[in-house]
C-alpha cells in the first residue's frame, strides 16, 4: 500500500478500517539466501537495501524481540556527519545524503529534520580540534561552519554566556546535521523490505549458528533452525554475547548508554546543541519533549539501564549551558545497551568463518549510519567486497595498527 | 550501584573509576615469540559475557585501591569484591 | 468570592483563607487546598486543553496521575509548566494560566484539529508530509512543531536554587497510607532507622480521602496519631512532599523533596532537595491508582475518577459537581455515591456495568446495573450522559470506577514484570523485585484496609527479621475490609463519538484497534504507534485500558499481552533538581595556582585550563590586544627573564626500593641509570603504543623520585601508575601520592633567569653552570631557609629553572621573584606566551600528545626502547603504526610572512584540491613568533621528515583560506640548544 | 645573602563563621606527613611509630592518636597513613621522618590539603546535603576517616567528636570547597 495524503484522506472518510498491516507476519522458511540477525536498524535497512539495490530478495531478518526494540528504538535520535577521520568521515557523509533522500525512497515520512548541530567548544584547543574537523568535513563534501560567540549568541541567546564556569568560545556548527524519528525509520525500512519480498521473522531469537568445517551454514532459533548462504548479524548491544555463539571474542564492550526526555514543551530550541565542558546533549522531538544525553555510565552491562551518577551529571551538563531548562520536568529516563568498541568505530565485515559476516561496535553513533550502514552491508553480502566508504572498518585493524580512534583515548571503550 | 569494599565496607560507586575486564592484570610477556599477537589479544579482545564479570575499578576518592568486583552484567548484583593487588600476587603464584 | 462548591468538614483549615488566580480571575480557597480543589470549589471545570485535538479538559484525578489539570504555575521566571493542579498546594496569591491553546481557554482556535480528527489518526503524520519534499522543511515541519508540546518555558534563568542529599537508612518506606504507616510503627518501634516518604504533603494516603476508620477513629485521625508517635521516635525520618522517584541499584532510590514549593516564595532556601536514599531494604506501600472506563466522549470536564470524586469531598470538602453521576465496574465506585449522600450532595444516577442487585440504596439516584454509557453531552463541561438502554441523565459530574491498579511502578525500575491478577482485574508485582524490595498494601493487591494495614505490618516484621531486628510488640489495629468485588469492564462497544483511553496524548480505543490492523501489536509498538502513555502522566490512568483493548483485539489475553516497560522518574522532577548547585559559576570546583592572588593584583586575564584557572597574560596600561602583551612576555623573557607560575602540571612523589625499575617499565625511554641529582624527559605510553603523557622527572635519591605530568592528565597518569603498580606488578616496592597541591612551582626562564635566582638562593647553593647544569635538579633552601626544589629544565628553549617552594609561600614567591628581578627587568609571562615559546621551540603539547599520535609520528620514535619491558612498546612495532607514509611533526613557516597560520588547517601538496583523498596532515598549533617577527606552526604531515624545505599548502576552506607554508625543523629557535645550556 | 623572606598563607586565611548550631572553621598550622610502609617492613614501621608515638598504624578507615593526643594517625589506603599534627613552621616531613627513621617513605602533604572543621549539634544535617557517607555513629564513630566526594571535590572526612568533623580537601580548590561547604550549612540553617 503507497502512502499520500489522498490515502489518508480516502480513509479518513472511510474511518480508518481499510489500511493495511505494514509488515506481514511470516513464520520461517528453512532456508534463505541472506539471513541478517537483529531486527533494529541496520538489520532492515541492510535487508531493505539488499532487495532494493542489490536484487537479493531471499532473505530473512530475524529479530529477538519486537522489531525495532533495540537500540533504533531508544536513541536520541541525531545525524550528522561531523567526523574527523578519513576512515569515517566520507561513510557518514554518504549517511547524511541517504538520509536526505530517504523519505521519497521508501514512501514513508521518518520526518528527517535537519535544523543543524552545534557543538560548542570553551577553550582554544577545543576550537582548534573543530577547526581541524570542519576542514575534513568540507574536504570529504560535507557542510561545516566554524562559529564565534556573536554567532551563536545570535543563534540560541538563551544559552549562558555571562556566568558560565566553562564559557561558550566558539562552536563548530552543521546545518544538515538534525533529528529523524527513530521508530519510523524503522517501521519504514521493514515495510519498504517486506514489500519487496523480505521475511521478518519477529520474537524470534537467535540461539546459535551452524558451523561446519570452519563455514556458517545457518543459525539456530527460537523457531527452530533455518539455513543460509550467509549470515549476516548486526545485533548492536548484543554483538559480544551472539558473536560468542560462533566462539568469537570481539575487540567491543556493551556500555549502557542512558536517555531522558521531558515533559512537551511548545518550541524551544533548534536541532541540536552539545555541550562541550561536560556531557550534555539537546534536541526538541516533533512531541516537544527535550530529548537529551550524555556520557555512558561506563561498566559492562547488558541491562538496558542505567543509574544516578550519570543522571545527574547530563543535568548538571544541561543547566550549565541552558540554566532556563531548570523548570522543565525530566519525564522518562531510559537505557540502551551499546556495542563499544576499542577505537569508539565501527566494524562492517567478513569473518574468519566463511558465510558469516558482523556489523557492529556502532558505539553511541549508529542512528546516523543506519542508511549507510545498511547499504555498505548490503554491498558486502551482494558482492563480497567492500563499499568504497568502508574499507577501513575491519575487525582486524587493532591486530595491523589501523585504529579509527576518533576521540583519541585509546582501547579502553568505556572513554569513547 | 554500591561496591562493598573489603577494607571500608559498601561504597557508592560513584568514587570508582571503572577500567574493565580483570584480565588486563594478565599482561603477557614481552619476549615471548608471538608477544605482538598476545598483547593484541589482551589489550583488544574482550569475552564480555552476558552474566558474571570480573572487573577492575579503582577507588579513586577513597583509599586508591584497584578492585576486582565480580558482577553480573544482566543483574548488576555484585557477588565478589576482591582487593586487585591480592588477586594479582595469587595469579603470579598459579603461574 | 464564591466558593460555591463546598460542602463542610474536610481537611482544610478554614481559618486560613488564601486567594488565588487562574487565567486572571481572582478565586479564594483555603490552606489544605490544592490548586485542583480550590477550582472545583469555584466551580471551575474547563482548566486545559488536550495535547492533540486540543479537546475541552477538566481536572480528572486527585493526585499525581492528572492527565488533564496541567497548568502552568507562577509567572516571570518562575513560571513552571505542565504542572498538576492537584498536586499544587494552594498558597496566598497563586498564579496560574491555563496551556496548549491558541485565542483564549475556552474558544482554542486549534479545537478544529479535533474536526478534523479523522484525518489525525494514530499514525497520519509517518504516510503523508513527504510531497512535494521542499515542503516538509518550510511548511509541514515548521506547523507540526508549532503545535507540538503543552507548557512553555520561561526562557529565562531558573532564579531558584536545588539541592542534593544523602540518607542512609535500614528501612525506606515508601508511601505514607496505611500500609505504609503500619509498616513504619513496627519497624520504627523495632529500633530500626527507618525512613518513611509520601508525596503528599499530608501523610496518610486514602485515609485522608476516605471514611474509613482505624481503631474506632477515622482513618485520618489514626493517620495523625501513628505520625506523631512515629515522629518521636530518634531512629524514624518521616519526609512528606517527597516522592521516591526511582528504585536504582543495591538499594538506591532516588526522592525528591518538595521544599517551598507550597509557598509563595522560597526565601533563598533550596526549592527541592534530591535526595540519595541508601537502604538496606525497602518496603513499597505506594497505594493504587485508579483508572478510566472507555465510553463514547468519555473525556469531557466534569467526567472525573470516582475515587477523585470522593477524595475531593472528603478531604478538600469539595462537591465536585452538583448533580453527580458514578459510572462503575466495582464495589468501589459505590462507596462514591454513599460518601456523597452523606454529605447531603445529590446523586442522579449510578451505572453499575456489572449485572445484579444494587450494592446500596441511594436516595434519589436511578440505578442501572448492567448499565452502559454510550455517550455524553457538554461542549466546556458536562451537562448529560446517555445510556445504552436510551436513558438520558441530566448530570454536571461523572465519577468513574474503573478499578484500581496497584503502583507497581518502583518494582519494575529494573526491568522486574508485573504479573495479572484476575480477581481483582490488575497487575500485581511479579516475582523479579529490586534486591531489598518488599511490597505491601495496595501497591502489593491488598486492596482493602483491614488487609493493607495487616499487610504492612507483616512485611515490615518480614524485613527486620531480614535484617537482625525483632518487632517489640504487634499492632492491633482494629479495622474492616471495605467491600472491593470487581468484575472487568473495558469498553462500551456500541459507544457513539470517540472513546478516550490516553487522554492527555488524545489516543482513542479507534487508535488502539486501527494500530492492530497496521501491524503494530506489541504492547510496545501500540505505545510508539499511537503515543500511548508517553504523555506527562506516562499512563498512570490509561495503560492498562490501552492494553485491555489491545488484548481483546487480537484475541490474547491481558497477561500474555503484557505491559510496557516501566521507567523512571515516578513523577516528573525538574532538570534543575537534578542538577542541584553545580550550574552557572558552581557546575565545577575552581582550582586556583598559589600565586592567583599576586596575579589577580596584576591585572592578569585568567582562562580555564581544566579545572584551573591561569593566568593568561598580563596586560600593561596602554596594551590594547592580546598579542601586544603576549609578544612583550615573550620578547622580554628571551631578553632577559620571565617567570610564570606552573603549578598546575602533575607531580607525582615516587618512592621505593623498586621506583627506578618501576619508571623504567612506565616510560618508553630508560630510567634506570638516571643519575640521582638529575632530571630526565620522559616518554610515557598508552600500551597500543599511542603516546600517553609526556613531562620530566627527576631523581632526588636512590629510591625518590618526582615526576611531572601534563595538567590535562595529572590525574589519568597517577590512576594510570597505580594499575601499574597493584595490578601488573605487585611485588614492587614502589609508593606514590600526589604532590602537585604541596608545591607552588614557578618556571624561572630567561639568560637573566640565574642572576636572579642567585639573589633568592641561600649562601651555601652554587648556581654556576658546572655545578647545576642542564637538567640538574635539587633541593635547597631560599629566601634564608625556606625548603625549595630547584630542577634546571627548560620548556622555553632559554636557559631556564623550575623553582618550587611549599604552596603556602607560593604568592609570596611570586612577589619575591618579581622584586629581586627587578634589575634585570623581569616580567610574568601567562600560559599563551609559554604557548608560544614552546612552539617557538618545537615541544609537542596538548594539540600534539591529542591520544592518536605515537612517538613515531612526534618524531621520537627512536626513544622507545626496544631493549626493556615496557608499556606499549610491544603493540608500536604494528606494520600500521610503522608505516613510510606516517604523518611526522614538523614545523611550517609561511611562504608569504606576513600570512597568519590557522592551526585546523589541512596538508595538500600544491596543485592537488582540497579533498579527503589528498589529505596529507594538519596543522596541530600556530603561533605569532614575536622572535622571528612571522607566524608559525607545527603539524603533522605525511614523511614531514623527508620534506623539509617543500611547499605545500595548508588549506583552511573552513575560514576560506589558503596558504602556501614551508615545511621546516620544529625547531624555530636555537636548534641546537645551546641557549638552555648555556 | 637574601634579603628576601617569604611569607606564609594559609589555604583560607583562618576563615571562621559561626552559623546557628554549626560552627565552621579553618585548620591552620599543621603538619601532615604521608607515611607508606615499604614491602615487607610493616612491622618495623608499627614498632617504630608506637615507640615514638604511642599508638598504631591504624587499619584503613580509622585512626589512632598518640599518647600525649597532639597526633593522629589516620589510615587512608593499604600501606599508607597520613600523620596529621598541630605544627607551625615547614619542617613537618623532617619531624615525622626523623623520629620514625629509615623504616618508611615520608612525603610532606602539609601543604596539599585545605583543612576546616565543622562542628556544633546541625553539623550532621548540614553534611547530609553533600557527604555520601553514612555518618550515623554507628557507621561512621569517633576516629573514623574516610576520604569521598563531595560537590565533585575529593573530601577526606575524619570524625573527632560526636559532632565534630575535619574535612580536608585539595588546597587549589580550597575556595570552592569552603563554598561548598558553607552553602550546605546556609542551606539546611
Ligand atoms: C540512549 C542512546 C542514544 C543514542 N543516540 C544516538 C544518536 O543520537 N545518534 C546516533 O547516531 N546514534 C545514537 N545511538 C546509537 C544507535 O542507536 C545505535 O548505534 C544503532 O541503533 C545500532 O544499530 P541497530 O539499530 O541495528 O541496533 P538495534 O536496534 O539495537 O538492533 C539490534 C537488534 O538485534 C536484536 N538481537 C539481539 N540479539 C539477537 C539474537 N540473538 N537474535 C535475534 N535478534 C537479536 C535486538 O533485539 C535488536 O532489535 C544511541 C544509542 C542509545 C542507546
Ligand atoms: N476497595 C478498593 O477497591 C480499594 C482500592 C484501592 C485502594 N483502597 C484503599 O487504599 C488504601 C490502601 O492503603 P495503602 O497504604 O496501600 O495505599 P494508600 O493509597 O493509602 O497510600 C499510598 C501512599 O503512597 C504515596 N505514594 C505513592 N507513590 C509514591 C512515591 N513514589 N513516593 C512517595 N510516596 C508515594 C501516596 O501519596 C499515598 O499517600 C486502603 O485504605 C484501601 O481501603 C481501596
Ligand atoms: C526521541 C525519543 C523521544 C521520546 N519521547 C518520549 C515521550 O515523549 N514520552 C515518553 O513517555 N517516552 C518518550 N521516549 C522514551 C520511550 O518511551 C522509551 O522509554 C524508550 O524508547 C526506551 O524504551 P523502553 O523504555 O521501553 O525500554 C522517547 C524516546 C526517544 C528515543
Ligand atoms: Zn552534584
Amino acid at each position: 500500500m503507497r502512502y499520500s495524503a489522498l490515502k489518508v484522506f480516502a480513509q479518513a472518510l472511510t474511518g480508518n478500517k481499510g489500511w493495511k498491516p505494514v509488515w506481514r507476519e511470516p513464520e520461517p522458511k528453512a532456508e534463505y539466501d541472506v539471513v541478517i540477525v537483529g531486527g533494529g536498524g541496520h538489520g532492515l535497512s541492510t535487508a531493505y537495501y539488499l532487495a532494493k539495490e542489490f536484487g537479493v530478495t531471499n532473505v530473512a531478518v530475524v529479530e529477538k524481540g519486537w522489531l525495532g526494540s533495540g537500540n533504533i528504538g531508544r536513541n536520541t535520535t541525531i545525524i550528522r556527519s561531523n567526523y574527523l577521520l578519513p576512515g569515517n568521515e566520507p561513510f557518514y557523509e554518504l549517511s547524511l545524503k541517504l538520509w536526505e533522500g530517504l523519505e521519497q525512497d521508501f514512501n514513508y515520512n521518518a520526518m528527517v529534520s535537519q535544523r543543524g548541530i552545534l557543538n560548542l567548544a570553551h577553550n582554544d584547543p577545543q576550537r582548534d580540534g573543530y577547526a581541524r574537523r570542519g576542514n575534513a568535513m568540507l574536504m570529504a563534501g560535507a557542510d561545516a561552519v566554524l562559529l564565534d560567540e556573536d554567532g551563536i549568541r545570535e543563534m540560541c541567546p538563551y544559552l549562558d554566556f555571562d556566568n558560565a564556569r566553562f564559557p561558550i568560545r566558539g562552536a563548530l556548527w552543521q546545518p544538515r546535521g538534525g533529528t529523524v524519528r527513530h521508530d519510523a525509520v524503522a517501521w519504514g525500512y521493514g515495510r519498504g523490505a517486506d514489500q519487496r519480498g523480505v521475511d521478518l521473522v519477529q520474537n524470534c531469537e537467535v540461539t546459535g549458528f551452524q558451523i561446519e568445517n570452519g563455514v556458517c551454514m545457518g543459525v539456530e532459533t527460537a523457531k527452530g533452525p533455518i539455513r543460509a548462504k550467509k549470515v549476516a548479524v548486526c545485533v548492536a548491544g548484543s554483538s559480544g554475547r551472539v558473536m560468542a555463539k560462533a566462539g568469537m571474542r570481539l575487540p567491543i564492550e556493551s556500555h549502557v548508554l542512558q536517555a531522558f526526555v521531558s515533559e512537551g514543551l511548545k518550541p524551544t530550541i533548534p536541532g541540536v546543541i552539545t555541550f562541550g565542558a561536560g556531557h550534555f546533549y539537546v534536541s526538541q522531538s516533533d512531541k516537544g519533549g527535550l530529548v537529551f544525553g550524555g556520557d555512558i555510565d561506563g561498566y559492562n552491562t547488558y541491562a538496558q539501564r542505567g543509574n544516578l551518577p550519570v543522571v545527574e551529571d547530563v543535568c548538571e551538563g544541561g543547566m550549565a549551558i541552558m540554566p532556563m531548562i531548570g523548570r522543565a520536568r525530566l519525564l522518562r529516563m531510559w537505557g540502551g545497551v551499546m556495542d563499544m568498541s576499542m577505537d569508539g568505530s565501527p566494524f562492517i565485515d567478513r569473518t574468519h568463518i566463511d558465510g558469516l559476516y558482523f556489523n557492529g561496535g556502532w558505539c553511541y553513533g549508529g542512528f546516523k549510519a543506519t542508511p549507510a550502514s545498511g547499504y555498505c552491508y548490503a554491498h558486502l553480502l551482494a558482492k563480497d567486497e567492500p563499499h568504497p566508504t568502508a574499507t577501513e572498518m575491519r575487525l582486524d585493524r587493532f591486530r595491523r595498527g589501523h585504529m579509527i580512534d576518533e576521540k583519541g583515548v585509546g582501547a579502553q571503550p568505556n572513554l569513547h | 550501584m554500591i561496591i562493598n569494599h573489603p577494607l571500608l565496607g559498601p561504597r557508592d560507586a560513584s568514587e570508582f573509576t571503572y577500567l574493565g575486564d580483570a584480565s588486563l592484570i594478565d599482561r603477557p610477556d614481552w619476549q615471548t615469540d608471538n608477544a605482538q599477537e598476545l598483547f593484541h589479544e589482551y589489550l583488544y579482545l574482550r569475552d564480555n559475557p552476558a552474566g558474571e564479570h570480573r572487573e577492575l575499578w579503582f577507588h579513586e576518592q577513597g583509599d586508591r585501591s584497584w578492585l576486582v568486583v565480580t558482577r553480573s552484567t544482566l543483574t548488576h548484583e555484585i557477588t565478589k569484591v576482591e582487593l586487585a593487588r591480592d588477586v594479582a600476587i595469587s595469579r603470579r603464584r598459579d603461574e | 468570592m464564591s466558593t460555591s462548591n463546598r460542602l463542610n468538614d474536610g481537611l482544610i483549615d478554614r481559618s486560613r483563607p488564601m486567594s488565588f488566580s487562574f487565567n486572571g480571575k481572582i478565586m479564594g480557597g483555603f490552606e489544605g487546598d490544592t490548586l485542583a480543589s480550590a477550582l472545583l470549589a469555584n466551580d471551575v471545570k474547563l482548566v486545559a486543553r488536550s495535547f492533540k485535538y486540543h479537546r475541552p479538559r477538566g481536572v480528572f484525578s486527585a493526585g499525581s496521575e492528572e492527565p488533564n489539570a496541567l497548568v502552568e504555575l507562577r509567572t516571570g521566571a518562575h513560571q513552571e509548566p505542565n504542572t498538576r493542579a492537584t498536586v499544587a498546594e494552594l498558597f496566598d496569591g497563586l498564579e496560574a494560566t491555563s496551556q496548549n491553546h491558541r485565542g483564549s481557554l475556552k474558544y482554542d482556535l486549534m479545537a478544529v484539529n479535533d474536526w478534523l480528527s479523522p484525518f489525525l489518526s494514530a499514525g497520519f503524520y509517518y504516510k503523508t508530509f513527504m510531497w512535494p519534499k521542499a515542503f516538509w522543511e518550510k511548511l509541514y515541519e515548521p506547523a507540526i512543531r508549532a503545535s507540538a508540546g503543552l507548557g512553555r518555558l520561561s526562557m529565562e534563568v531558573d532564579p531558584d536554587t536545588y539541592d542534593h542529599g544523602f540518607l542512609h537508612c535500614d528501612i525506606l518506606i515508601i508511601g505514607a497510607g496505611p500500609a505504609g504507616l503500619a509498616a513504619a510503627l513496627t519497624a520504627g518501634q523495632a529500633g530500626a532507622r527507618v525512613i518513611l516518604a509520601d508525596e503528599d504533603f499530608r501523610p496518610g494516603g486514602r485515609l485522608n480521602s476516605e471514611t474509613l476508620e482505624i481503631n474506632g477513629a477515622p482513618g485520618h485521625v489514626w493517620a495523625e496519631q501513628a505520625l506523631s508517635e512515629l515522629n518521636a521516635l530518634e531512629n524514624v525520618r518521616v519526609l512528606t512532599r517527597t516522592s521516591v522517584y526511582g528504585a536504582f541499584d543495591h538499594g538506591i532510590y532516588g526522592a525528591l523533596e518538595r521544599k517551598t514549593d507550597h509557598l509563595a516564595d522560597s526565601s533563598g532556601k533550596p526549592r527541592q532537595v534530591l535526595w540519595r536514599i541508601y537502604s538496606k531494604a525497602g518496603i513499597l506501600t505506594a497505594g493504587a491508582t485508579e483508572r478510566s472506563i472507555a465510553f463514547g466522549n468519555n473525556d469531557r470536564p466534569g467526567i472525573m475518577l470516582s475515587g477523585a470524586v470522593r477524595a475531593y469531598a472528603n478531604r478538600y470538602g469539595v462537591a465536585a459537581g452538583k448533580r453527580i453521576s458514578i459510572v462503575t465496574n466495582n464495589d468501589d465506585g459505590w462507596r462514591t455515591a454513599i460518601d456523597l449522600t452523606a454529605k447531603d450532595v445529590e446523586i442522579a444516577a449510578v451505572i453499575d456495568t456489572r449485572e445484579g442487585s444494587p450494592k446500596a440504596v441511594i436516595p434519589g439516584a436511578s440505578i442501572v446495573m448492567g448499565g452502559r454509557i454510550v455517550d455524553t453531552r457538554g461542549r466546556h463541561g458536562l451537562t448529560s450522559i446517555a445510556l445504552s438502554n436510551g436513558q438520558n441523565i441530566p448530570t454536571d459530574c461523572l465519577a468513574v470506577a474503573g478499578g484500581w491498579s496497584p503502583n507497581v511502578h518502583l518494582t519494575c525500575h529494573q526491568r522486574g514484570r508485573p504479573v495479572w491478577r484476575d480477581d481483582i482485574a490488575a497487575f500485581v508485582p511479579g516475582e523479579d523485585l529490586p534486591v531489598g524490595m518488599r511490597v505491601a498494601g495496595a501497591a502489593n493487591g491488598t486492596m482493602t484496609l483491614a488487609a493493607a494495614l495487616r499487610d504492612g505490618e507483616d512485611k515490615a516484621i518480614t524485613v527486620l527479621g531480614d535484617l537482625g531486628f525483632s518487632a517489640t510488640s504487634p499492632l492491633d489495629l482494629v479495622a474492616q475490609d471495605e467491600p472491593s468485588d470487581i468484575e472487568a469492564f473495558w469498553h462500551v462497544k456500541e459507544s457513539m463519538g470517540r472513546c478516550f483511553v490516553d487522554l492527555q496524548n488524545d489516543v482513542t480505543s479507534k487508535d488502539v484497534s486501527q494500530s492492530h490492523l497496521e501491524g503494530f501489536r506489541s504492547v510496545e509498538h501500540l505505545k510508539r504507534y499511537t503515543t500511548l502513555g508517553m504523555a506527562t502522566d506516562q499512563g498512570k490512568t490509561s495503560n492498562v485500558l490501552g492494553l485491555a483493548l489491545m488484548a481483546a483485539t487480537s484475541g490474547k489475553s491481558i497477561e500474555e499481552t503484557g505491559t510496557t516497560v516501566f521507567r523512571p522518574p515516578y513523577s516528573p522532577v525538574p532538570i534543575g533538581a537534578f542538577a542541584g548547585r553545580s550550574r552557572g559559576e558552581d557546575f565545577r570546583p575552581v582550582r586556583h595556582t598559589p600565586s592567583h592572588s599576586w596575579a589577580k593584583d596584576q591585572g592578569a586575564i585568567f582562562v580555564e585550563t581544566g579545572m584551573w584557572l591561569r593566568a593568561q597574560w598580563f596586560p600593561k596600561p596602554g596594551e590594547s590586544h592580546w598579542r601586544e602583551s603576549v609578544d612583550r612576555e615573550v620578547t622580554q623573557t628571551r631578553n632577559s627573564v620571565g617567570v610564570c607560575d606552573v603549578t598546575t602540571l602533575g607531580k607525582i612523589d615516587i618512592q621505593g626500593r623498586d621506583a627506578a625499575d618501576f619508571l623504567n617499565k612506565v616510560y618508553a625511554n630508560g630510567f634506570a641509570k638516571l643519575p640521582v641529582g638529575k632530571v630526565r624527559y620522559g616518554l610515557m605510553l598508552r600500551e597500543d603504543g599511542i603516546v600517553m603523557d609526556d613531562g620530566t622527572t627527576a631523581r632526588l635519591g636512590e629510591n625518590h623520585f618526582v615526576m611531572t605530568t601534563t595538567t590535562a592528565n595529572a590525574v589519568s597518569v597517577f590512576r594510570h601508575m597505580e594499575f601499574c603498580r597493584q595490578c601488573l606488578w605487585p611485588d614492587v616496592d614502589v609508593h606514590l601520592i600526589s604532590a602537585t597541591e604541596q608545591w607552588a612551582q614557578f618556571a624561572v626562564a630567561g639568560p637573566k633567569s640565574r642572576a636572579l635566582l642567585e639573589k633568592i638562593v641561600d649562601a651555601d647553593f652554587d648556581l654556576s653552570n658546572e655545578a647545576f647544569p642542564f637538567m640538574g635538579c635539587a633541593e635547597l633552601t631560599i629566601c634564608g631557609g625556606t625548603p625549595a626544589r630547584l630542577f634546571r629544565i627548560s620548556f622555553s628553549g632559554e636557559l631556564a629553572y623550575e623553582i618550587a617552594v611549599p604552596t603556602r609561600y607560593g604568592n609570596s614567591l611570586a612577589e619575591v621573584l618579581m622584586q629581586a628581578g627587578k634589575e634585570f627587568d623581569v616580567v610574568p609571562y601567562g600560559v599563551e606566551a609559554l604557548g608560544v615559546m614552546r612552539v617557538e621551540k618545537g615541544h609537542a603539547a596538548g594539540n600534539e600528545l591529542n591520544g592518536q599520535t605515537s612517538a613515531l609520528n612526534l618524531g621520537m620514535g627512536r626513544m622507545v626502547s626496544k631493549k626493556k619491558d615496557c608499556i606499549g612498546n610491544t603493540l608500536s612495532e604494528r606494520d600500521g603504526m610503522n608505516r613510510d607514509d606516517a604523518v611526522r611533526l614538523v614545523g611550517f613557516r609561511p611562504v608569504d610572512r606576513s600570512a597568519q597560520l590557522k592551526a585546523g588547517a589541512h596538508f595538500v601538496s600544491r596543485g592537488k584540491s582540497a579533498i579527503t583523498e589528498n589529505d596529507e596532515g594538519w596543522m596541530s598549533s600556530v603561533a605569532y613568533s614575536p622572535s622571528l617577527g612571522h607566524s608559525i606552526g607545527l603539524g603533522f604531515i605525511k614523511r614531514g621528515h623527508e620534506r623539509m624545505g617543500e611547499i605545500v599548502v595548508a588549506a583552511d576552506p573552513l575560514r576560506d583560506a589558503e596558504t602556501d607554508v614551508e615545511i621546516v625543523s620544529a625547531h624555530f629557535i636555537d636548534p641546537e640548544g645551546e641557549r638552555l645550556r648555556g | 645573602m637574601a634579603k628576601f623572606t617569604l611569607q606564609s598563607r594559609s589555604a583560607l586565611e583562618r576563615y571562621i563563621m559561626s552559623f546557628d548550631g554549626v560552627t565552621l572553621k579553618e585548620v591552620a598550622d599543621f603538619g601532615l606527613v604521608s607515611i607508606a610502609a615499604p614491602i615487607g617492613g610493616e612491622k618495623k614501621l608499627i614498632q617504630a611509630v608506637k615507640k615514638s608515638y604511642g599508638c598504631d598504624l591504624p587499619a584503613v578507615g580509622s585512626s589512632d592518636v598518640s599518647k600525649n593526643s597532639e597526633l593522629r594517625m589516620l589510615g587512608l589506603q593499604p600501606g599508607q597513613w597520613f600523620a596529621f599534627f598541630p605544627h607551625a613552621g615547614d619542617d613537618a616531613l623532617s619531624s615525622v621522618s626523623e623520629k620514625l627513621g629509615m623504616g618508611g617513605y615520608y612525603t610532606d602533604q602539609s601543604d596539599s590539603w585545605a583543612v576546616l572543621e565543622i562542628s556544633g549539634e546541625r553539623a550532621r544535617e548540614a553534611l547530609e546535603r553533600i557527604c555520601p557517607l553514612d555518618l550515623h555513629p554507628t557507621a561512621f564513630p569517633k576516629g573514623a576517616v574516610s576520604r569521598t566526594v563531595m560537590e565533585h571535590l575529593g573530601v577526606i572526612n575524619l570524625r573527632t567528636g560526636e559532632d565534630t568533623f575535619t574535612l580536608m580537601s585539595a588546597r587549589s580548590s580550597a575556595q570552592s570547597f569552603l563554598h561548598a561547604v558553607e552553602t550546605s550549612i546556609r542551606n539546611v540553617i
